[in-house]
C-alpha cells in the first residue's frame, strides 16, 4: 500500500540521512497526519518532524530556510488543497533562491501534496491543483504512482537540488505498488524506462506493444484508471492501447512516450485536474509538433470539468475524469 | 432570517427564553449526533466536523444577530447555520448530496450559503471576506454587522492577522468569535500557539471579551455586550469562547485523554442549562426536537 | 497612454458606478499608485478607493466580501509577480464562491496586475504569472493591449459577473492606445471581431489578409512586439503575417483565430511568460486539434526563458522574448 | 565575514571604535549616494532603494554578528551587505548587472547573496525562511543566530506573523530588526497599522526591546543586549528601531513633506555620532571612504 510504503520510505531516510526534516500540519504521533503518512515519525525522531501550527506559507517558507542551510525538508500539506497558500513561497523564494543567487544556494524542498477526489470531500479538499505548478522555472512535479516504488523516487529527490511538489493521490494510498519485474507489471507486459536525469516513466499493455494502436498517457490516480481501461478495452472489445505512466510531470521526459507513439501513431492523455492549460496540453503542443503529421489524430487531452468539485458523490462522478471518459478517448484514439 | 423551520426545532411561540435557548441547543446537538451515526451506518459519506458540546456559543452569539447581518463560518459550521437558519432538512439534504440541498449537494457539509450566512473549509480565509462584508456595510452606512466563527488553530494562518489589521484601521463592523476548543484538529493549543489569543487582538487595539464558559447565559450576556459593541462602535470586536468539542474532530479521528473527554461531558452546555429547566418540560422539549428530526431523517432517507 | 486611459476609465467608473470600490498598496494621493493608474482616485473618491496594508491575500480577500455583497471591486497588485500571494484567495474563494454554492452569489473581484519585464527590475519584479492562473475554473484571465479601448473592457468586464486577472504590462502604461477604425489599424489593416459572450480580438496586417501565409497570436506587450516584427518582416523580406491579438486569455475565443489560420495555415503564438505549460501551449494543442492535417507547421508557441529574469538588462533580454526571436519564428511559419 | 574589503571603507586597523562606526556608516552613506546620482546619470537602471538616513542601523546591529551568524534583508539591503562583507565593488558590479556582481548581475540591487546573507524583495516572505535558517542552528546545536532585517510595512504580510508563532513556539534564535522608518513606500504608518509593532511581538510572547533614535552608540548598547539575548536563551528576540529614511522610497517617489525630511537631516547618524570625532579624524575618515570609493567607481564605470 502507498501509504505503509512512504511511511517506510520517511522512516528510512530520516534514519539514514541526517539532513532529512519533516514539517507538516498535525503529523505528530498518535495522530500521525491527516492520512497516517507521518505516523511514527516524531516518536523516532522528534528533533527533526515537527508538527506545525496551521501555516502552509510559514511553513513552505521554514524549509526553505532549512534546505538553504543544508537540510532536506519534507513538507506535508495537509490537503494538496491548500499548497494554494504556499504559492508565493514555491514561485517567489523556494524555486527562485537558486537562480537568483547565480547558483551560490540549492534549495531543495519536497512539498508533499496528498491530492485529488473521488471521495465527496467537497470543492475545497478534493482538487488536483498542480497543473498551476507546472512550468515554475526550476520546480519538479513528481506524482506518486501504482507502478513506481515511492523509496525509490524519494530517494532519487533526495539526491538532486531540485524543489519539488510530489503528488499523491489520496485513492492511491490504499492500492499496492505494482512494480516492473522481469518484462512484466502485474498481468501487465511493462517495463521502466527513460532519459538519464529524468525519474522513469512505466509503459505497459495486456498485449504486445507491436499490437497497441495507441498510447496512453496517464499519471498517479489516472493511470489506474486508465490500467483498468485498458484492460476492459483489451478483453471486451479487442482495442489494445499502450499505457505510459510517468513519475515526473515537469520538466517531462518525452522520450518513452515518443517511443510509444512511434509505434501506436496515436495518443491520449489522461489527469483528474481541471480541463484547460492543463498537463496534457503540453503534451499536445510538444508530441504535436515532434511528430507533426506522423499522428493519425490530434492528442487527445482528457481532464476533469472544468468546474468546482460537487461533493454529492453522483455529481462529483460527473466532473471527475472517471472510466468511460477514458474508455471512449482510448476507443477513438485506437481507430 | 428564518427558513420557516420547524417550531419544535428553531423555537415554539410561547417558549420562554430558557426553554428556548435549551431547545435550539437540544437541536443542534441532536442534528449532529444523528449525522454522525448516519456516516457511521454508512448512509453518509464525505466528511463533516460536528460541533458537539459548542452548541451554547452558536446560539448564544446568534440569539443577537439579526436580518441583514451576516455571519461567516468555517468548516464547522452546522451549528451556526442552523442557529441562524433552523433549516435542518437543507442542511441534512446537502449532506446527503441531494439536490433540494442548501447549496444543492454542491458545497456539502463545509461550504454553506444562504441568505446571510456563508462557510468556507479553507482556514482563515473566510476572515477577509467577512471583513469585506463589513466593508460593504460601512458603505451602505446601515447597523448591519458582519460576524466571523474562527476556532484556535485559524490563528496559524497569516491572513487572519491581515484582516485584523485592516478591519482596526479601516473601523469595519466586524465581530470575530473565537470558538477556542483547545484543539486544532489533533493539536493541543500549547503545540500551536504562542502567546495567548487575547494577546493576538491585543496586538491590533481590538478590543476583545473573553469568556470560558459552556454555560449558554454566560456567554449570552457577554455575546450581547460584543455584538452591541460592533453594532454602535462600528468597530472591530473580538469574543473568545473557551470551549470543547465533544465529538471527533472530523468522523473517526480523536486521540484526545478519554478522562479529558469525560469530564467535559459533566458540564456540557446540554447539562448546565438543562438543569434549569423542570424536568417535564425538558423531556417535552426533548421530545419534540426527537419527534421533528425523526420526521425529517425518515423522509430523507426514503 | 495606457495608464492615462486606464486612470481615466477609473475616474468614469467611479463616478458612474456606486459599485465600483478600488483598492491597492500605495494608491492614495499624491502618490497615485507605484504606476499612476490610481491617481487622484483617493481625492475623488475617498470612501470608495481604499489605500491597503502590504496584504495582497486580504485585499483580495476583502474584495471577495464586497463583491459578494454586490459591489465591484477593482483590486491593484503593484507588481504582478505579488499576486502569487493572492493565490490561495483567488482559487479557493473568489472562484469558487459562485460555484460552490450552486450559484446563490456572485463574486466579481477584478484583480489588476502590472507585469512583465525589459526594466531591469529583477527576479521578482519582472514577471509575468498570468500562466500560472490560466484554466481555473470560473475566472477570466485578460490582458490590456496597444490596440483594445480599456476603458471599453472594463466596462464590458464590469457587466459581467465572473472574477477577473487584469494584466497590464508596465511597458504599455506609456503607449498609445491605437483603435481599429474603419477597416484600419494604426497603419495596418485591421477590424475587431470575435464569438458573442468573449471580449473580441484585434486582427491586423501590413498586407491583405489573402496575402498573409502565417497568423501570429499575441497579447499585451508582446503584441507590439509582434507587430514590430510584421512590420519589419514586410518592408524588409516581404514575408507576411497577421496579427491576432485577444483581450481575453482564458477562456480562450478561438474563432478569430481560426478564421485567420483558415488563410493562412501556420500559427505563431507569442507570449512573455515563461516556456513550458504556457498560454501558448492550449493554442496549439486546440488549434492543432481543430485544424488537424489542415497546418503547414506545427504550432510555434514562443515564450521566455525559462529561468529567473535577471536584473541585468543586457541579460534580461536573453531571457524574454524579443524581436529577433519572434522574427525568426514568423519567417519559419511563413513557410 | 569580509570580502577582504578597503580597509579605508570597512574599517582600518587601529581605528578606535567610534572612528570605526564612523567609517563604516560614511562608508555606506557615500555609496548610496554615489549609487543613487549614478541612477540619475541614467549610468545605471533598473530600481534601488537606499538606506540613507538608516546607516546607524546597519552598523550597529551587524557589529554585533560574526561569521557562522546569518543575515537575512529585505529590498532595502545595502546597508546590511556592506555593513557584513564591505563588498563595495561587488554590490556596484551587481547593481550594473556586471558578471562580477555579487550574483553575477542577476538577482541586482534586492536580490543580494554571500556567506551569511540574503536577500529578497519579495516583503515579509523572507521571515520564514530566515526562520528556517535559525532552525538549521538549533538542530546543529552551535551558538549561531539568524537574523533578519524588515520594515514597517512588511507587518502588512501574513507569513510575519506564521513565522512570529513558529519562532516563539519552536524556540529559534532568530532576531528580527524592525527597521521602523515610518513609512511603507508612500504610506504613513498611521494608515498601514492598526496597534503598534510592539504589540505585534508581544501577542507571540517574544521579548522586544524598542529604540527611537538614529545614534549609532545608543542603537548600539541596545543591540549588543538583543543579540546577546538570543544567542544565549536561543529564543526569537525583536529589536525595534524608530529611524527615518532621508532619501527617497526608491528613485523619485517622494511625497514626505519637505520640512520633516529637513528637520531629520539635522539628527541624522552622522551628524550625531560625527559630532563626536575631531574635525580633523572626521575629515580625514570622510576623506578615506571619498578616495576609495572614487576608485571603484572609476574602475567600474571604465
Ligand atoms: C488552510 C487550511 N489548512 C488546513 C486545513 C485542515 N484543517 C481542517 S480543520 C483543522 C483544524 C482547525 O482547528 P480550529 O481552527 O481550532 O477549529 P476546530 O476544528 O477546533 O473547530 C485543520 C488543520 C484547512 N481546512 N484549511
Ligand atoms: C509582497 C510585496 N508586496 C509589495 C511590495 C512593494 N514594496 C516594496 S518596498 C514596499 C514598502 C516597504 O515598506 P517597509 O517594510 O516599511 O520598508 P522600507 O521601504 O520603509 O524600508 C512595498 C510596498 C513588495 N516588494 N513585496
Ligand atoms: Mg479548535
Ligand atoms: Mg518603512
Amino acid at each position: 500500500m502507498l501509504v505503509r510504503e512512504l511511511n517506510a520510505a520517511l522512516h528510512h531516510f530520516l534514519e539514514t540521512d541526517p539532513r532529512v526534516v519533516v514539517l507538516g500540519e498535525d503529523i505528530a504521533d498518535p495522530y500521525g497526519g491527516a492520512f497516517k503518512v507521518t505516523r511514527g515519525l516524531t516518536t523516532a525522531y522528534p528533533d527533526r518532524v515537527l508538527t506545525t501550527p496551521v501555516s502552509e506559507a510559514g511553513m513552505v517558507g521554514v524549509a526553505a530556510g532549512l534546505a538553504m542551510s543544508g537540510y532536506r525538508p519534507i513538507v506535508e500539506i495537509m490537503f494538496g488543497d491548500f499548497v494554494s497558500l504556499a504559492f508565493d513561497q514555491i514561485v517567489n523564494h523556494v524555486t527562485k533562491y537558486p537562480a537568483m543567487y547565480a547558483g551560490r544556494v540549492t534549495c531543495p524542498v519536497i512539498v508533499r501534496v496528498p491530492s485529488g477526489g473521488h471521495r465527496g470531500y467537497g470543492p475545497t479538499h478534493s482538487q488536483s491543483l498542480e497543473k498551476h505548478f507546472l512550468g515554475v522555472p526550476g520546480l519538479l512535479v513528481v506524482a506518486a504512482s501504482p507502478f513506481h516504488d515511492p523509496a525509490a523516487i524519494l530517494g532519487a529527490l533526495l539526491q538532486r537540488d531540485e524543489p519539488v511538489i510530489y503528488v499523491e493521490h489520496k485513492l492511491l494510498y490504499a492500492e499496492p505498488i505494482v512494480r516492473p519485474d522481469r518484462g512484466r507489471v502485474g498481468d501487465a507486459v511493462g517495463r521502466e524506462g527513460g532519459s538519464p536525469g529524468s525519474l522513469p516513466a512505466v509503459t505497459l499493455s495486456f498485449v504486445e506493444p507491436a499490437d497497441c494502436t495507441a498510447t496512453v498517457l496517464a499519471y498517479g490516480y489516472t493511470a489506474l484508471l486508465a490500467m483498468r481501461a485498458l484492460e476492459e478495452l483489451a478483453i471486451e472489445e479487442e482495442v489494445f492501447a499502450e499505457l505510459v505512466v510517468p513519475a515526473q510531470l515537469a520538466p517531462m521526459d518525452w522520450a518513452p512516450v515518443l517511443d510509444s507513439v512511434d509505434r501506436t501513431g496515436s495518443l491520449v492523455t489522461v489527469e483528474e485536474g481541471m480541463a484547460g492549460w492543463s498537463w496534457g496540453t503540453q503534451a499536445a503542443a510538444d508530441v504535436g509538433a515532434l511528430r507533426f503529421g506522423r499522428l493519425r489524430h490530434p492528442v487527445a487531452v482528457t481532464a476533469s470539468g472544468p468546474g468546482v468539485i460537487p461533493s454529492s458523490r453522483a455529481r462529483e462522478r460527473q466532473v471527475l475524469v472517471g472510466l468511460d471518459q477514458i474508455k471512449h478517448a482510448v476507443r477513438e484514439a485506437c481507430r | 432570517m428564518r427558513l420557516d423551520p420547524d417550531p419544535r426545532l428553531a423555537g415554539a411561540p410561547g417558549d420562554p427564553r430558557d426553554v428556548r435557548l435549551y431547545r435550539r441547543m437540544r437541536f443542534i446537538r441532536r442534528f449532529e449526533e444523528t449525522l454522525l451515526s448516519l456516516f457511521e451506518e454508512g448512509v453518509l459519506n464525505g466528511t463533516t466536523h460536528a460541533c458537539v458540546g459548542q452548541e451554547a456559543d452558536c446560539v448564544a452569539v446568534i440569539e443577537h444577530l439579526r436580518p441583514g447581518d451576516h455571519i461567516f463560518s468555517n468548516h464547522r459550521c452546522h451549528g451556526h447555520y442552523l442557529a441562524w437558519t433552523g433549516d435542518a432538512v437543507g442542511l441534512l439534504a446537502e449532506v446527503m448530496g441531494k439536490a433540494h440541498g442548501v447549496v444543492d449537494g454542491i458545497g456539502g457539509s463545509q461550504h454553506l450559503c444562504a441568505p446571510g450566512f456563508k462557510s468556507n473549509g479553507i482556514l482563515g480565509g473566510t476572515l477577509p471576506a467577512a471583513a469585506g462584508i463589513a466593508l460593504a456595510m460601512k458603505l451602505a452606512d446601515d447597523d448591519a454587522i458582519s460576524t466571523v466563527f474562527m476556532g484556535d488553530g485559524a490563528w496559524g494562518e497569516g491572513v487572519v492577522y491581515e484582516t485584523m489589521n485592516m478591519a482596526a484601521l479601516w473601523e469595519l463592523p466586524l465581530l470575530v468569535v473565537v470558538e477556542n476548543n483547545g484543539y486544532s484538529q489533533s493539536t493541543p493549543i500549547r503545540l500551536n500557539m504562542a502567546g495567548d489569543i487575547q494577546g493576538r487582538f491585543a496586538a491590533f487595539g481590538i478590543e476583545t471579551a473573553h469568556i470560558d464558559s459552556t454555560d449558554v447565559l454566560e456567554i449570552d450576556a457577554v455575546a450581547a455586550r460584543q455584538v452591541e459593541a460592533v453594532r454602535s462602535t462600528r468597530r472591530p470586536h473580538g469574543l473568545i469562547i473557551d470551549t470543547y468539542r465533544l465529538c471527533h474532530h472530523s468522523k473517526s479521528d480523536d486521540n484526545r485523554p478519554e478522562a479529558e473527554i469525560a469530564e467535559r461531558w459533566t458540564i456540557e452546555p446540554l447539562v448546565i442549562h438543562g438543569r434549569r429547566l423542570p424536568d417535564d418540560v425538558r423531556a417535552r422539549v426533548d421530545a419534540d426536537v426527537e419527534g421533528a428530526l425523526n420526521e425529517i431523517v425518515a423522509r430523507e432517507l426514503s
